[in-house]
């Protein structure tokens, strides 16, 4: 997966690729494409999201510990 | 009574002489008028002939003021002597003209005198009774006339000093007034103008009141008019009885002062006249008692003058040194009211202009407590505000975080579901032909050889029969 | 002083100024010549006590001639 | 001060100026005027008086040497 | 201060500063020039007082000397 | 802070001051500002207030010690 | 960040990052980097309003010192 996508477009792959899924309209060949696509923007978002967490918690954190100080 | 011896007149008529019938009166009046009588009548003339001594009186009775009866009285040298004494003794008046006696006479006829009243004795009383009687009479009528007290109303000059005298100048009275007047110890002047005038007995009445007349004459020149008699003896004071003479003193137009000296019965004329003074000594006294009060009354006016002129000057001065007294004392008072109001200004100002700026301060501090409460509290609440919006930043945050972790999730399962891989663990299996799944436009034909995938793996079969549905 | 005063009325006027100097009804304004007239007056009645009146002797004179008649 | 005003006049004045500074109707400004006034006041007054009393003792003394005469 | 001003027009300014002063009705700005005039006022009021004691006391004092002669 | 404001005119503002700080219509940026301002103001007034008294005091000790004398 | 931001900007934007954060239009592609602008502007503010509150109070402490001098 190119580096260059975004949380945002990744999400919105997803929900496409689910939404195709969902419709029945997919092939089996094409269903398993589209799974691995969805499973693969599924960990994307996924990683994405604890990296975001780790990174947010630990701004919130210096400031919450400025604040005690 | 005639006697036989009377010779025959002619013409056969029978002639007496004149002494055949005094001689037969004679011898009838001694024969009939034996005793003497009582008789009462007034003596109108004395006739008295003092080389013999005796006294022919005229006797007579008067009614309504004319003659009712007269006869000639005489009064021998011896009786004459003991009935004026006797008279004199008990009337105080002499033996004179003009009164009514009451006598003893034998009624007397002589050839040679004719007839009269021997007269031997008298009865004085009667005739004081008379001269009182006269006195009284006299009183009344000047009472009656409204004049008595006319005289006694004049004012006397306060300086008798021009004065009119009736006197004699002989008399010793005259000079008693005129020595006690003239050797006045001060000094006072008296005009004297002497009137002479006969004092008592027959002829004063007349005597006085025409010199009376003449000072009336000139009353202008003249304060009062003095009638002195004294020196001697107190008879003969009944002519100061007498009417005529009392009206002309209670008429006098100016005053009429008496000193006829005598220590009996007050005469009528002393009665009415405006003073009356017992000696001339005494009307001295009283001219010079006049000037003397005249004197008083100046001495009085003099030394009451310096007196009255020193409390006049000494109140007045006492009133202005009392209005510069105070004058002193109020300028001082007003002056330290004015200082104390001033200074109390002074004081009013100081604490006036320490109260405003105690005031100010006050004011100016209240601000300054404003100031310092007020930042802390507004900090305090911006702290707040951020604090707040810290921690909603960080739920926020991480609600969103979690969120899109849920959602994830959800994606995940709902892909899981619809994986392939999923369906063929529960049983089914994916059948292909060529290599794509069974479908229209790939549907095979008996004898395509079919893949088909399980759970288990893959199996290759070959279709024997096609069935419509 | 006026020569028609009498001397009665020069010892009334005199008694007046007196009474009047004590009770006080005179003014220092009047006083002086109050004092003035009062002396003149008190003269005047002095005088009056001593003098001879020599116009009476010479009227008198004419009486005694009437009366010497 | 005119030489017409009399000691009755003099001493009125004078008494009015002293129940005008008693009742404090008179300022404080016009206080020295007034005083002024006043002690020419007194100062007539009181010559008036000696001048009087001079006069009159000597109309009265004048009246005394006479009466010893 | 204007020599023309009279003791009572003085005292009448005075007692006005002193109500103004009192009322508060002077603000800061004003009350040093207020309490200067004040003063002016309050030192030209003693010294009238004490130029016309000193008058007042040497016309009386004249007087007195006067009476003593 | 120029010298030709008054006392009044420093009061007005530093009642406005404390009347917005009060209020809170002052934000936090100002604040600091407005405090100086307001304490700049204070410190004037008080001088004003200090050199004023001292004016005064000088003023009545010297009427004072006047009197005294 | 910009020193010319002022404490009022500082808080509103904020709060419209909290906001937006709320509201979740912010998308995790950004939050990271808004939740470091916000923890900036936290801490800008902060300083803010500690620096403040040592001026405000050295100043007030300064006025207070003074008058109790």
């Amino acid at each position: 997966m190119s580096k260059s996508i975004t949380y945002t477009q990744a999400i919105a792959e997803l929900e496409t690729i689910v939404s195709e899924i969902e419709n029945a309209s997919i092939g089996v060949d094409e269903l398993s494409e589209k799974v691995k696509r969805a499973a693969e923007l599924i960990r994307f978002c996924r990683n994405k999201l604890t990296s975001t967490e780790k990174e947010v918690n630990s701004i919130l954190k210096s400031i919450e510990d400025e604040n005690d100080e | 009574m005639i006697s036989d011896s009377a010779s025959i007149g002619q013409e056969g008529k029978r002639v007496f002489s004149l002494s055949e019938i005094t001689a037969s009166i004679e011898r009838m009046f001694s024969k009939y008028y034996a005793s003497p009588y009582w008789i009462r009548a007034e003596l109108s003339k004395l006739n008295h002939y003092p080389q013999s001594g005796h006294c022919y009186p005229d006797l007579v009775e008067r009614q309504e003021g004319k003659i009712k009866a007269q006869l000639r009285g005489v009064i021998w040298r011896d009786e004459l002597f003991e009935i004026a004494r006797k008279f004199e003794e008990v009337t105080r008046e002499p033996f004179r003209e003009g009164i009514s006696i009451m006598f003893l006479a034998y009624v007397k006829f002589t050839s040679e005198y004719g007839l009269s009243l021997q007269i031997i004795d008298i009865e004085p009383l009667y005739t004081l009774g008379e001269l009182a009687r006269e006195k009284m009479e006299t009183i009344s009528r000047l009472k009656k006339e409204g004049i008595f007290n006319s005289n006694r109303l004049l004012e006397l000059p306060l300086l008798p000093k021009r004065l009119a005298v009736i006197s004699a100048q002989t008399s010793k009275g005259y000079s008693d007034l005129m020595i006690t007047l003239e050797n006045n110890p001060w000094g006072y002047r008296f005009n004297t103008r002497l009137f002479h005038a006969l004092l008592q007995g027959d002829g004063a009445v007349d005597s006085i009141r025409k010199q009376l007349g003449i000072i009336r004459d000139n009353q202008e020149q003249f304060d009062a008019v003095l009638i002195i008699r004294g020196g001697g003896d107190e008879i003969g004071m009944a002519c100061y009885d007498n009417y005529l003479l009392a009206r002309d003193v209670a008429c006098f137009p100016l005053p009429v002062i008496t000193g006829i000296g005598h220590s009996t019965n007050e005469t009528v004329v002393e009665m009415v006249a405006g003073i009356n003074k017992i000696t001339p000594t005494d009307v001295a006294h009283f001219l010079i008692g006049c000037f003397r009060s005249f004197s008083d009354r100046i001495k009085a006016a003099e030394q009451m003058l310096l007196p009255g002129v020193m409390v006049v000057l000494e109140t007045n001065a006492a009133r202005f040194n009392t209005l510069s007294g105070s004058l002193l004392n109020l300028v001082k008072n007003t002056l330290r009211e004015e200082s104390d109001l001033v200074e109390q200004q002074a004081l009013v100002v100081r604490e006036a202009t320490n109260v405003a700026v105690f005031n100010h301060r006050i004011a100016l501090s209240r601000y300054e407590s404003g100031l310092t409460m007020r930042p802390a509290q507004i900090l305090g609440s911006h702290r707040a505000t951020l604090l707040e919006q810290q921690k909603m930043l960080g739920l926020t945050t991480r609600y969103l975080v979690s969120n899109q972790l849920k959602e994830i999730g959800t994606v995940d399962s709902r892909v899981k579901l619809l994986d392939p891989v999923g369906v063929l663990k529960r049983g089914f299996t994916i059948t292909r032909l060529k290599g794509r799944g069974i479908a229209p436009g790939n549907l095979p034909d008996p004898g395509d050889l079919l893949e088909t995938e399980s759970a288990s793996g893959k199996f290759i079969s070959v279709v024997s029969e096609k069935k419509s549905i």
